[in-house]
């Protein structure tokens, strides 16, 4: 393997604090070392910003919901198509990319590790598959778990064991990374046509509440010391009036600590969150309550969270979050999917225009960014759009320029049809916060690295870390005279290598990388009663028998990397 | 001889199901495709006995079938051939630019024709497409 | 002694039946025994033992007869025909595995190819309406724990998919179900009097062409709006209340074939009945889902989807993909004379393309890739018989619902037989140093 | 046309906007596509002349037969495009101004999505005419159509605005899913007309061999449709399509033929 050494950037490393100063960064075999072989190649960083590999904590871009967007969605991929080029794959559509134009897209931003945020354990094979066709950035899946039936009525009996065991058996059965939970309850009471719009709606017929559901996954999960916490999306998405109910849900890990050898913190990662910070009791008086979450979340030092940036795109919904999916086709009339998948969960599928003439997008606009300029700790709050949610993920460095440059901020306001409405609804007019690199580096690198408990391994620069580095064609000393060009720099990185493989040459793809799919494979102690329950279920209610749902080959997952977890003690 | 005006269809049948997994170059497959199911009424107007072959045309071409009594009746007016070569002889390939042919609702003319042969399925496709085999 | 091989999927319908046990020989090189299979499933995997079974590939010869040739000899053949042409047309992939189609696709695009599978003939339209206005639809396994109103509309599943009924859809206890068929009531919609029709507590027996018409009047009456006395044959108060039916369950689902996404309307039918379903969820619970025909036609579009972002009828001539039924679609491509060469894999378009198009296949340099020998094998220039996916390889396939399913290899194919997978890896190796890329 | 193409030709740069600016040779270099090779125009055609400076001061002639070629005048944004003989499949797509003339008949979705200027064929349209792209909600929002002969089926799908006028006969389907605009059919109709129509306006003069069930008889009209005056039979629908509102008032689509 070649080695390098990229010298006299200017290094942004939160893992070893460093905040801009020039140094070298020395690669071999695959990995960051301290010093490189006089026969290492030289990159010439001087004048450029250098950091780790982004990663991505929160993203649809593996699956079957996903697949069905694209799938529905042909007007998406008009006039966007990059045609094959040498080694690199044809590419194409905008809000829902092919699965080889999304591994190309996330390289080329300098990202390398993306997190699939919300896999139904029956359709881990598709998953899978998606994954093993986007090239270059690792991955992994977080199954959805807070509608599941095992999961509902193991903690309906304070059964913290079994649950744990059950979802230690389902991460290895579907080669999941965490606990997603989407809706908790609600999805089930879809099935039924119904929801839960507050954390104490009961579950119809399994006589639970979304509160009991969240605390039993977080005990669950702190059971088996996973790498990463709870990842949850709660009740009453996009609602006006919501961020109530997303204060009481934040309030369920009050009592909690992490238990796990990872490093991690957080007992739970409250995802999209500024789909979750509204005011107001109706469209005409919604406002912006990411001043009332952020001073939650700022004091709470076992939460973290992410953004769910509005990018102000025509984009495609998707979420296992059904009732709301109906919700959505109910209000803009547009082409509705859904799928209800037994005994799990569920997802919906809607395409949506946020548009800068409506005031409502625009002010959901403004969350999105308040609740990032609100953060007093930057290794707790990550930058994700929940692509294609909130707009598509390749739209980062327009958001990185909104957030690092209030003037950029300003000449958006001013194009808002209704700028008035959004500076009385949001104190976004008031933020005059500019994100640093530094920052920006424990936002999109070292905070959802740490999040994910991967912070030994990547998100930093570190000597023995993998060597996923960034080389962005960024002054970090000369003054931006157009925000225009933050968002330029961040779209085409000047360098990106991958596990030391350098896989992007200014901006172009340069190698298909090596790509590995992330799983935990967690250990409890042999649980017969759990292992009968499972049989029976699918003896009586599944469609697919067990060893068939338990056959996940080769052909699926080539370049597994499985991160033990032993949780028989 | 009698004529009678027909609509026609064509869909899955389970024989239909068994023969082309049994093997489209066996008897088996003319058996369970190259007929056509007539209601009993349109049998007594043609005039025809169970089981006579008859020619079956549409302004796409025509085929020569077994008439036999449907099972899955009453449909007077309608004639259901299993989907295969005997019913793509006839049906209307016409798309309407949506990439699909109607394989369904295809007017025909239906007439007895006792002497002439009901073709094996390969064969009826490589004569109709004048495919030389040896 | 002989060995049963337990979670056997059924390689032939959408219903992907994954509860078959198979006896073979010690060996492993013959299956003896079929059980829980449906007549066609079994007759299936027996047939694959068949005695006069095609082992290796076949060139048609001046004379018309077949001269066998090796699996290279018929990879040169296949990757030259296919480098050759300007607008080659690769059709067929849903009786084999996703890996299979993946292999395929990385020859299309090297050789800038349209790619469509048999939803061409058969729920391509479907997909037309689902994108022009989605699809709420659910797994099997709901179906049969919650739904207590089943629609089969222009489907025959008595006969078409065999095990459909008991497995999932009527007859099975589920968990809100404890009854079976006496939780569900059952409604059917066909010009015929299926045997499916036989056992439905109401059967429409719909005038043929006019469901568009009646799928309408269902909305209509959910709005309580005037009806004309009859529609499609059937009258106003029926209609009611087959609504009124529907409206009344806790979950409902319809299940909807050929029956009309190949009546005039097409996609059109599809679109509406998805409106109704739609429409039947301000309402109550409503589903509706296609019943898929070939085993993984479903895998074939979620393949080409994620690769290409289109389900069926990909043109990627140009370098880039481009879909558009009526353009990019197999049967007009073939009407309008737009394609030079054709290759099939794994489906038989002579026996199931209007013969008009059959035609213009026979007059195309082509290469029919197919364990059977079939009408399209009988008009192609090489016939390469392969091993049966699903039987003696394993891989992935999707079900009607979109849920995957792993193949599982029972038995071993004849010696020296390659996988569909194999011999496109010969043919993909082949294309990329003519098309000078290795 | 000097050499017809063995398949067919996609000449998605025959229009004003492309040719604006440039001579004749450049002209000829400008690229065509005939399945995946790729050749100028000047490989199938004689050009000559020079384009003006803009494409609203550029005319461009197409003789010869061009049966087999497909995207005449694509995405034209202004100028002229006149065609002797009868095009291939969208002619005039996504065209958002100018002036198309086809001499002979259009192949399917001609006009597709078209946003403005005007398209006139004195031949037959086929399928699809004026419609959207699959699985776009948004197809014709302007501009006009009019068709001398026949139009096939699926007219107007989607349309939002802009006016179509057939003098001749349509097939099955005309504005499926409508939210706007007008489409005048001079012929008879067949069946499936105004089918998820939410608004918007079919005139039909002749004979409609089947009415949907969604649209109710609403009496009789004058109406004045291009200058000339006549009684119609008024019926509005989609009843069972969702209704939307304008002014607090539940708006149908309207459907007449007249008496």
């Amino acid at each position: 393997m070649a080695e390098y050494i990229i010298k006299n950037g200017h290094v942004f490393d939160p893992v070893q604090g460093i905040k801009g100063d020039k140094a070298d960064v020395a690669i071999k075999d695959g990995k960051i070392v301290a010093k490189a072989g006089s026969g290492a190649k030289v990159i010439d960083a001087k004048g450029k910003t250098v950091m780790a590999g982004g990663v991505e904590i929160h993203a649809h871009i593996a699956g079957p919901k996903v697949n069905v967007g694209r799938i529905y969605r042909p007007e998406d991929k008009l006039f966007t198509y990059t045609p094959t080029k040498g080694n690199q794959r044809m590419g194409g559509g905008n809000s829902i990319p092919t699965t080889f134009k999304t591994g190309y897209l996330y390289a080329k931003m300098g990202y390398t590790t993306a997190m699939e945020a919300a896999m139904p354990p029956l359709f881990s094979r598709h998953v899978h598959e998606e994954i093993r066709d986007t090239p270059i950035i690792d991955e992994g899946a977080y199954p959805v778990l807070g509608n599941n039936w095992f999961v509902m009525e193991y903690i309906k009996n304070n059964e913290v064991e079994n649950t744990a065991a059950y979802i230690a058996w389902l991460l290895r059965a579907t080669k999941g990374y965490a606990i997603k939970s989407v809706n908790p309850g609600g999805t089930e009471a879809w099935a039924w046509g119904l929801n839960c719009l507050s954390i104490h709606d009961p579950v119809p017929y399994f006589d639970i509440t979304p509160a009991e559901i969240t605390k039993g996954l977080i005990e669950a999960n702190e059971f088996l010391g996973l790498p990463h916490s709870l990842h949850i999306h709660p009740n009453n998405l996009g609602n006006p009036g919501n961020y109530t109910t997303t204060l009481d849900t934040l309030k369920l890990a009050e009592g909690y600590k992490a238990k796990n050898k990872f490093g991690r913190e957080q007992v739970m990662h409250l995802t999209h969150t500024q789909f979750h910070s509204y005011g107001g009791d109706n469209w005409a008086n919604f406002e912006s309550k990411a001043k009332e979450v952020m001073d939650y979340v700022n004091k709470a030092k076992n939460i973290t969270i992410d953004t769910g940036n509005v990018t102000l795109d025509e984009t495609t919904t998707m979420t296992a979050d059904g009732p709301f999916e109906h919700h959505l086709t109910e209000l803009n009339h547009l082409k509705w999917a859904n799928v209800d998948v037994e005994l799990e969960t569920a997802a919906g599928v809607v395409p949506y225009i946020y548009s800068p003439t409506i005031s409502v997008c625009a002010i959901q606009w403004a969350i999105g960014l308040e609740l990032a300029l609100m953060a007093k700790d930057p290794m707790r709050c990550f930058i994700t759009t929940d692509h294609p949610n909130a707009g598509p993920f390749t739209r980062y460095p327009r958001v990185i320029k909104w957030l690092m440059s209030a003037k950029a901020r300003e000449i958006q306001i001013n194009a808002f049809k209704h700028k008035d409405k959004v500076l009385s609804q949001s104190s976004i007019g008031t933020q005059d916060r500019e994100i640093s690199l530094y920052e920006l580096a424990q936002m999109t690198r070292a905070g959802p690295a740490k999040a994910l408990g991967l912070s030994n391994m990547i998100g930093g620069l570190k000597p023995g870390m993998d060597a996923d580095v960034v080389v962005y064609d960024f002054s970090p000393d000369k003054p931006v005279a157009n925000p225009d060009q933050i968002e330029a720099a961040f779209s085409k990185a000047a360098h990106v290598f991958k596990s030391g493989v350098e896989v992007v040459t200014n901006g172009e793809i340069v190698n298909n990388g090596n790509k590995r799919t992330i799983w935990v494979n967690a250990k409890v102690k042999e649980n017969p009663q759990v292992m009968r329950d499972i049989n029976e279920k699918f003896l009586k209610y599944y469609s697919v028998s067990q060893a068939n749902y338990e056959s996940l080959g080769h052909h699926f997952i080539p370049n597994p990397y499985a991160i033990e977890v032993d949780a028989t003690q | 001889m009698a004529i009678i005006n027909l609509n026609l269809i064509s869909g899955r049948s389970i024989q239909q199901g068994v023969a082309i997994e049994g093997g489209k170059e066996k008897p088996a497959y003319r058996t369970a495709c190259g007929i056509i199911e007539l209601d009993p009424s349109d049998l007594k107007k043609l005039g025809a006995w169970k089981n006579t072959n008859v020619k079956v045309t549409s302004d796409y071409g025509s085929v020569v079938v077994k008439a036999i009594e449907t099972t899955q009746g009453p449909h007077p007016g309608l004639g259901f051939i299993p989907m295969g070569p005997w019913a793509n002889s006839v049906i209307n390939p016409n798309t309407y630019s949506t990439g699909m042919p109607t394989f369904k609702g295809v007017p025909v003319k239906v007439e007895v024709a006792i002497n002439e042969p009901i073709l094996l399925g390969i064969e009826l496709v490589q004569k109709q497409c004048g495919v030389k085999v040896g | 002694m002989t060995k049963t091989v337990t979670d056997v999927v059924c390689p032939f319908c959408g219903t992907l039946c994954d509860d078959l046990e198979v006896v073979v020989s010690d060996d492993g090189k013959h299956l003896t025994e079929v059980y829980n299979a449906c007549v066609i499933g079994t007759e299936k995997f027996l047939h694959s033992q068949a005695k006069d079974r095609i082992t290796r590939p076949r060139l048609r010869q001046e004379d018309g007869s077949w001269k066998e040739i090796s699996y290279d000899e018929a990879a040169e053949y296949t990757a030259k025909m296919l480098a050759k042409a300007k607008k080659p047309l690769m059709y067929g992939w849903s009786s084999t595995n996703c890996e299979a189609q993946s292999m395929g696709h990385e020859i299309a695009e090297m050789v800038c190819a349209c790619v469509d599978n048999t939803a061409a003939v058969c729920h391509g339209t479907t997909l037309i309406a689902v994108q022009d206005i989605g699809i709420p639809s659910c797994t099997l396994g709901e179906i049969k724990n919650r739904a207590d109103r089943i629609l089969f509309w222009g489907c025959n599943p008595a006969h078409a998919h065999p095990r459909h009924m008991s497995r999932y859809s009527i007859f099975p206890r589920g968990f809100f179900t404890g009854k079976g068929q006496k939780s569900r009531k059952m409604i059917v919609v066909d010009p015929r009097v299926t045997d499916t029709a036989k056992l439905a507590d109401v059967h429409l027996q719909i005038e043929q062409g006019r469901d568009y018409e009646l799928l309408n009047a269902f909305r209509v009456a959910l709005n309580n709006e005037w009806l004309p006395d009859v529609v499609a044959g059937i009258p106003a108060e029926k209609i009611r209340e087959a609504a009124n039916l529907c409206k009344s369950g806790r979950f409902g689902i319809i299940f909807f074939g050929m029956g009309v996404t190949q009546t005039l309307s097409k996609n059109h039918n599809i679109d509406e009945a998805i409106a109704l379903t739609k429409h039947l969820n301000e309402f109550t619970k409503f589903s509706i889902m296609p019943m898929r025909g070939h085993y993984n036609v479903t895998g074939s579009g979620e393949v080409l989807g994620w690769q290409f972002g289109f389900p069926y009828s990909v043109d990627l001539t140009r370098g880039f993909a481009r879909y558009n039924p009526g353009d990019t679609s197999t049967i007009d491509l073939l009407a309008r004379g737009e394609v030079d060469a054709f290759f099939t894999i794994a489906s038989d378009p002579g026996a199931h393309f209007p013969i008009s198009r059959v035609k213009q296949i026979a007059k195309l340099p082509s290469v029919c890739i197919d364990p059977h020998q079939t009408p399209t094998s009988g008009v192609s220039k090489l016939h390469v018989p392969v091993a049966f996916a699903g039987i003696e390889v394993g891989g992935n396939a999707y079900r009607m619902d979109n849920v995957p399913i792993d193949l599982r290899k029972v038995v071993d194919p004849p010696a020296g037989m390659l996988t569909d997978e194999e011999f496109l890896t010969k043919v993909r190796d082949r294309v990329k140093q003519l098309k000078g890329l290795a | 046309m000097k050499n017809p193409p063995a398949l067919y030709l996609e000449a998605d740069n025959v229009a004003p906007d492309k040719f604006a600016g440039k001579n004749a040779s450049q002209i000829a270099d400008l690229h065509v596509h005939e399945g995946n090779t790729t050749s100028t125009l000047g490989k199938y055609f004689e050009v000559s002349g020079t384009a003006g400076a803009t494409a609203a001061e550029t005319r461009v002639i197409v003789k010869g037969d061009v049966k087999k070629v497909k995207y005449l005048g694509m995405k034209m944004s202004a100028g002229e495009l006149v065609v002797e003989g009868s095009t291939d499949q969208y002619t005039g797509a996504w065209m958002t101004g100018g002036n198309i003339l086809v001499k002979g008949n259009v192949e399917a979705f001609a006009a597709l999505a078209m946003k403005g200027g005007e398209l006139v064929i004195e031949g037959n349209a086929g399928n699809y005419l004026g419609a959207a792209y699959r699985g776009d909600w948004r197809g014709m929002s302007g501009g006009k159509i009019f068709v001398k002969g026949n139009a096939g089926s699926d007219v107007g799908m989607y349309m939002l605005g802009g006016e179509i006028v057939i003098n001749g006969n349509v097939d099955v389907h005309v504005m499926t899913h409508a939210e706007g605009g007008k489409v005048i059919i001079k012929g008879n109709a067949k069946s499936k007309l105004g089918g998820q129509l939410v608004d918007g306006t079919i005139i039909v003069f002749g004979s409609i061999d089947v009415m949907m069930p969604g649209f109710k008889p609403a009496g009789i009209v004058e109406l004045e449709v291009e200058g000339a005056k006549a009684k119609f039979a008024h019926y509005i629908g989609d009843t069972g399509e969702r209704k939307k509102k304008r002014k607090g008032q539940i708006v149908y689509g309207n459907l007449y033929q007249k008496a």
